[in-house]
């Protein structure tokens, strides 16, 4: 077996189960904790609307933090919708999803999604730069920060390595693009990449929580 | 060395002009792409060498390969590799057969011991003793030990005997391997392909022939002359694939239109081999050109890379079951992990 | 420390602009006798206990972008990251993910994280007290939605069970249990200053009635420093000629069994008033200007009852509002102008923001906001228990100066606003800065300006 | 559709093509046969470039056709398949296609030197020529 038949077949194979096994694992940790009932009168009655609210409105900051955290937000825009691009936008991807869930959907052309990938990764460095020269980033950060910085980064940069075949032959940049993703994979339900699960069910509990007392949210 | 034997003299009487020797070699020195000067030198080299005696093994095979090179469109040409060799046994062209045949490789190899070149097509099985295929009551695996010895280098023509090929897909029942999982102590060139081009052959042949040794190879063992590049990197089709226009099915507008077939299964971008370039049927087409995608038949393991028609960026099996498998996996690791700490809070609170 | 030790050697100081105790010379910021290994063991028992599926989801979310430093007014005052409001959690957090999360079993195996230490513990003392008043701005910020604020008052837990509350919030909070007041406000003091100021303001305080329709509480501190709260709470409620009664039973609405992290004083402290309101068979509970008491009583009094509570619960600025609207309480104009500060537990966090705009409203004032106003309104810097330490003063008053400068932007001639704490602290920064600007109470505003019927 | 024709498939070019499907690689080649033309004059050094093994354009073909143009020689070899042998406007540069028996190009290169080699008459088949005559006129073979 070589190196592309090792990424594509059993490292896939493995990556998604660990994957699957780690989201559900920690999902279910986390939402089978105990809940207790809240007897207080509510000031709303329709919660939900809260938690709907919070998970729309908190894509932007309030007025009043703009200011404040403009580069930050701009810059967590740019890489999310750069990798959102070029995760759903790029022909090879595509045929990965529809090889696992059978839906297709049109691609963008190669050169756009080459250009995206560039500022991309021009992105994720400012964001480790900036992770590792701004205090309170600094001292917030931990291995998973910069190891979940790392296993996303990865995957842009051999992919873009393996779309130019540049550096090795494409079968070696192909399998190690795809190991980089099985790696990710692995990764993604211990840290802090769960985010992308969480962030719902973080800000629809609060929004929800919030909604019911008619609080700021 | 009497001039007499040389293969300058060898071809005069078997009718071939001098010219023509030249044009052969000018051809091959441009397909190997040698500096253009090297065709003259390597003619001038070859008609003063004595003709390369040449064992041919066939093994476990289906003699695609041999009816590659000698039913090429374009015989005369590629064919005049026959003239340059003495080819001293091969199953199939030989005229003779039975005891007599055997004789006349045991004869090759005792008066070029040390000299012959030895190629083989086919794989060679090793289950069982190696029973699955024999010659004259003697296993291939055998026989390749035995011809191996007094080889000067061995040339694997075809993925059989290069990388075990489709004898060698799973399950494998005959344990068939290639000629470099046997052979460790001797130059081994592959030249793979399902069947390899024509040219390629000839054009490897001949660099032995002129040069006595083999070309420079690449990790698996391919001369990189003829196997540098991969067919998507040559591919006429490839500004499409860089545009990112796909065909999507055999029959769409973007079939017709000439898109690039990488959705379609092509395995083009991992696979080395000089058909884009080279191209069949004495310059024809080639698969690709012909409306279909590479099978990557050059490559080791291509009978067992999924589907043909699986893109090369998808997984190469969906293990739903395994996947599912770890969710449910994950669900119970959940519920005791949760309980866990649901116990273990319980436990503080009447603690207190 | 023991009990006798607290009020002899560290008094009460209520001649100050901020009423707490008197700045210890020798602090004591750790209680009991309790092994440094014993206060760990304790401390994570207790946050381990607080984990459910909302802390957990908000323990699991964060993802290290560091924004809600930009929220929190000790952050932008001194721009030192330890006040990064996430960062206030670091031992809780690491608690939770080796004790209670779904990999806690990985992680205690591996021992990815560490133990927390008794000195981690000592050292967050300063930042999950001192510099958090439980404001909740870094809330509103969070791109994830983590409620940091409900975490660190959960992180209190542990802290004082394993006696770690900085000295004087634990001296108040003790004294509040044993006494039914931190400042000294105890029933016989309540009663007789309600005795006192009914005569002296010629208004009826009726205190212990055995049947009303409305109870009243009122802060411990404007018992002390703003008795005139009393007055106008009387007054109104007397103006709309409602059934209504103090209660020595239950009076004091502050609860420093939750700022000290004291669930077990937390819970006495509301219970006395819930028991209290049931008693006199009323129907409705009003909370003093007083921004934690709000939270204790409306949003989490149920929860501790463990049921329904068989009353309404409001605070006297939804009290207020409500009597505005309907047209029972009628105010003479007010004529000037003047801007409101929103107590971060009331508004912000409590959802009781148009109710103090509607009575400013019938005031006929011209409101002028704040720059960053209502939800996302500055804390004064005092609420959480931080205004009792003295310790914390510093960084306080650093808070203090944007609070100044947003009110001095919004250039009204006056400062209102509806919680007794922000008030005190008001007052102190006023002191402190030699300010010209002096908060007022908007119960007072209101009592003071009734049109007689 | 009644028959393999009515299939209708476009082969594109694939190069890179910047004006009139040019590719830019005429001026190197050009420039190339100059420097080669130089040190032959210079040195009587030999040289060729095999136009098969760099990537040209149909239009880059007819400009290097029309640029180095058709000189005083042009000769056909017929040796299995015929052979072009062409000198162009610059005397000491040919040009030499090579075609198989199906007329497909099989080598296509630019030599530079005074004639070709395949043009010249092999040493060992001017003697074998010489004996066959003597053979015969009846003269004496001397060999």
């Amino acid at each position: 077996m070589d190196l592309l038949q090792f990424a594509r077949g059993p490292a896939l194979t493995w990556a998604a189960t660990v994957f699957m096994f780690g989201i559900t694992w920690r999902l279910v940790g986390i939402l089978l904790l105990k809940r207790s009932p809240d007897f207080s009168e509510a000031r709303n009655a329709t919660s939900w609307l809260g938690a709907v609210k919070l998970i729309i409105t908190r894509s932007w900051p309030r007025r009043e933090f703009r200011q404040r955290t403009l580069f930050a937000q701009s810059l967590g825009y740019i890489f999310h919708v750069g990798l959102v691009i070029i995760l759903f936008g790029f022909a090879p991807h595509i045929l990965f999803f529809k090889a696992l869930t059978g839906l297709g959907w049109p691609n963008l052309p190669s050169a756009f999604i080459q250009l995206t990938s560039g500022i991309t990764l021009a992105a994720l460095i400012v964001v480790l730069v900036r992770r590792l020269s701004h205090p309170v980033l600094r001292l917030l950060s931990n291995f998973d920060d910069y190891f979940s910085w790392l296993v996303t980064f990865t995957p842009v940069a051999t992919g873009m390595l393996a779309v130019a075949h540049f550096g090795a032959r494409y079968e070696t940049l192909l399998a190690i693009h795809l190991l980089s993703v099985a790696l990710l994979l692995v990764w993604f339900p211990f840290g802090k990449l769960m985010h992308s699960a969480l962030i719902f069910i973080s800000r629809g509990t609060t929004g929800a929580l919030f909604e019911r007392k008619g609080a700021s949210i | 060395m009497n001039e007499s034997d040389t293969l300058g003299a060898s071809l005069v009487r078997s009718g071939v002009s001098r010219r023509s020797f030249l044009k052969f070699c000018t051809a091959m020195a441009s397909l190997m792409a040698l500096p253009p000067g090297a065709a003259y030198a390597m003619a001038d080299a070859l008609s003063r060498a004595q003709r390369q005696s040449v064992i041919w093994l066939s093994f476990q095979e289906c003699t695609g390969c041999v009816e590659s090179l000698t039913r090429s469109f374009d015989p005369t040409l590629e064919q005049m590799i026959f003239e340059m060799i003495s080819l001293d046994y091969q199953e199939t062209l030989q005229a003779a057969s039975g005891e007599a045949a055997e004789l006349a490789r045991v004869e090759a190899m005792k008066s070029s011991y040390g000299k012959y070149l030895l190629i083989v097509d086919g794989s060679i099985p090793t289950k069982d003793g190696g029973v699955y295929s024999t010659v004259a009551g003697v296993s291939n695996y055998d026989r390749l030990i035995e011809m191996a010895k007094g080889a000067a280098a061995i040339v694997a023509v075809g993925t059989c005997s290069s990388y075990g090929g489709i004898p060698h897909a799973n399950p494998n029942p005959t344990g068939a391997v290639s000629v470099s999982d046997i052979i460790k102590d001797k130059p081994v060139m592959n030249v793979p392909g399902c069947p390899p081009i024509p040219s390629v052959i000839a054009g490897t042949l001949a660099y032995f022939v002129t040069y006595g040794k083999l070309p420079e190879l690449d990790h698996i063992g391919r001369p990189k002359v003829f196997y540098a590049d991969t067919i998507h990197d040559r591919c006429y089709r490839r500004p499409f694939y860089d545009q990112g226009k796909f065909a999507k099915t055999f029959d769409d507008e973007g079939a017709r239109n000439g898109w690039c077939l990488y959705e379609l299964g092509c395995k083009g971008p991992t696979t080395y081999n000089a058909c884009a370039t080279i191209k069949w049927n004495g310059g024809v087409s080639y698969p690709i050109e012909s409306g279909h995608g590479c099978l990557g038949c050059s490559e080791p393991n291509f009978w067992d890379n999924g589907s043909f028609y699986r893109p090369l960026s998808t997984p190469l099996a969906s293990n739903t079951h395994i996947i599912a498998a770890g969710t449910l996996g994950g669900i119970a690791a959940g519920v005791v992990a949760a309980g866990l700490s649901r116990k273990h809070q319980t436990h503080i609170g009447e603690e207190k | 420390m023991s009990t006798a030790e607290i009020d002899s050697t560290h008094p009460l100081e209520l001649d100050q602009p901020r009423f707490s105790v008197k700045n210890p010379e020798a602090r004591y910021d750790k209680q009991g006798d309790l092994s440094d290994a014993q206060r760990v063991e304790t401390a994570m028992r207790y946050f381990v206990k607080d984990f459910g599926a909302v802390a957990a989801t908000y323990l699991e979310s964060c993802i290290h972008c560091g924004m809600c430093a930009d929220a929190c007014h000790f952050y932008v005052a001194t721009e030192d990251p330890k006040y990064t409001p996430i960062w206030k959690l670091e031992p809780f957090k690491q608690a939770y993910k080796r004790e209670a999360g779904p990999f806690a079993a990985i992680y205690r195996a591996l021992n990815l994280k560490k133990k927390v230490t008794v000195e981690q513990l000592e050292a967050w003392q300063a930042l999950i007290y001192d510099s958090c008043t439980l404001c909740g701005r870094c809330t509103l910020i969070c791109p994830m939605g983590i409620d940091i604020a409900s975490l660190v008052g959960l992180a209190r837990h542990g802290m004082n069970q394993a006696g770690l509350v900085p000295h004087e919030l634990w001296a108040v909070a003790e004294r509040a249990q044993r006494e039914g007041s931190p400042l000294g406000a105890t029933p016989k003091v309540f009663k007789d200053r309600c005795e006192w100021l009914a005569d002296e303001n010629q208004v009826a305080i009726p205190v212990d009635k055995a049947q009303a329709d409305v109870v009243v509480t009122m802060s411990s501190i404007e018992i002390m420093k703003y008795p005139d709260s009393i007055v106008a709470t009387a007054k109104i409620l007397n103006h709309l000629g409602l059934n209504w009664t103090f209660r020595s039973d239950g009076y004091e609405a502050t609860n420093f069994g939750m700022l000290s992290g004291n669930s077990a004083w937390q819970q006495e402290a509301s219970m006395k008033l819930i028991h209290a309101t049931i008693a006199a068979g009323a129907k409705l509970l009003i909370l003093p200007e007083c921004g934690h008491a709000y939270g204790a009583m409306r949003w989490q009094g149920a929860n501790i009852y463990g049921k329904p509570l068989p009353f309404r619960v409001l605070h006297i600025s939804e009290f207020l509002a409500e009597n505005t609207k309907n047209g029972a309480i009628k105010t003479k104009p007010l004529g000037k102008t003047l801007t409101f500060h929103d107590p971060c537990q009331i508004s912000r966090r409590g959802g009781a923001i148009e109710a103090p705009r509607d009575v400013l409203n019938g005031l006929g004032a011209a409101l002028i906001e704040m720059k960053d106003t209502k939800g996302v309104n500055w804390c004064c810097g005092g609420g959480g228990g931080v205004v009792t330490i003295h310790r914390a003063d510093p960084i306080r008053y650093k808070a203090f100066q944007i609070k100044m400068k947003q009110v001095d932007d919004a250039g009204a001639e006056l400062l209102v606003s509806s919680c007794s704490n922000c008030r005190q602290t008001f007052d102190d920064g006023q002191n402190h800065f030699h300010w010209d600007k002096t908060m007022l109470s908007l119960l007072e505003l209101v009592a003071d300006n009734l049109e007689d019927k | 559709m009644n028959s393999l024709t009515h299939i209708n498939i476009k082969v594109i070019n694939p190069l890179p093509c910047q004006s009139a499907g040019l590719s830019g690689n005429t001026d190197a080649i050009l420039h190339e046969i100059l420097a080669l033309l130089e040190a032959f004059v210079a040195t009587g050094q030999t040289g060729a470039i095999d136009l098969h093994s760099l990537p040209l354009t149909v239009a880059d073909y007819e400009v290097l056709r029309t640029t180095l143009g058709d000189g005083e020689v042009h000769a056909h070899i017929n040796v299995i398949g015929k052979t072009e042998v062409r000198e162009t406007l610059y005397p000491g540069v040919w040009w030499l296609t090579y075609y198989n028996m199906e007329e497909d190009i099989v080598a296509d290169l630019l030599e530079v030197t005074t004639i070709p080699e395949i043009l010249k008459s092999p040493a060992e088949d001017v003697r074998e020529g010489l004996a066959c005559l003597r053979d015969l006129t009846g003269a004496v073979t001397m060999m």
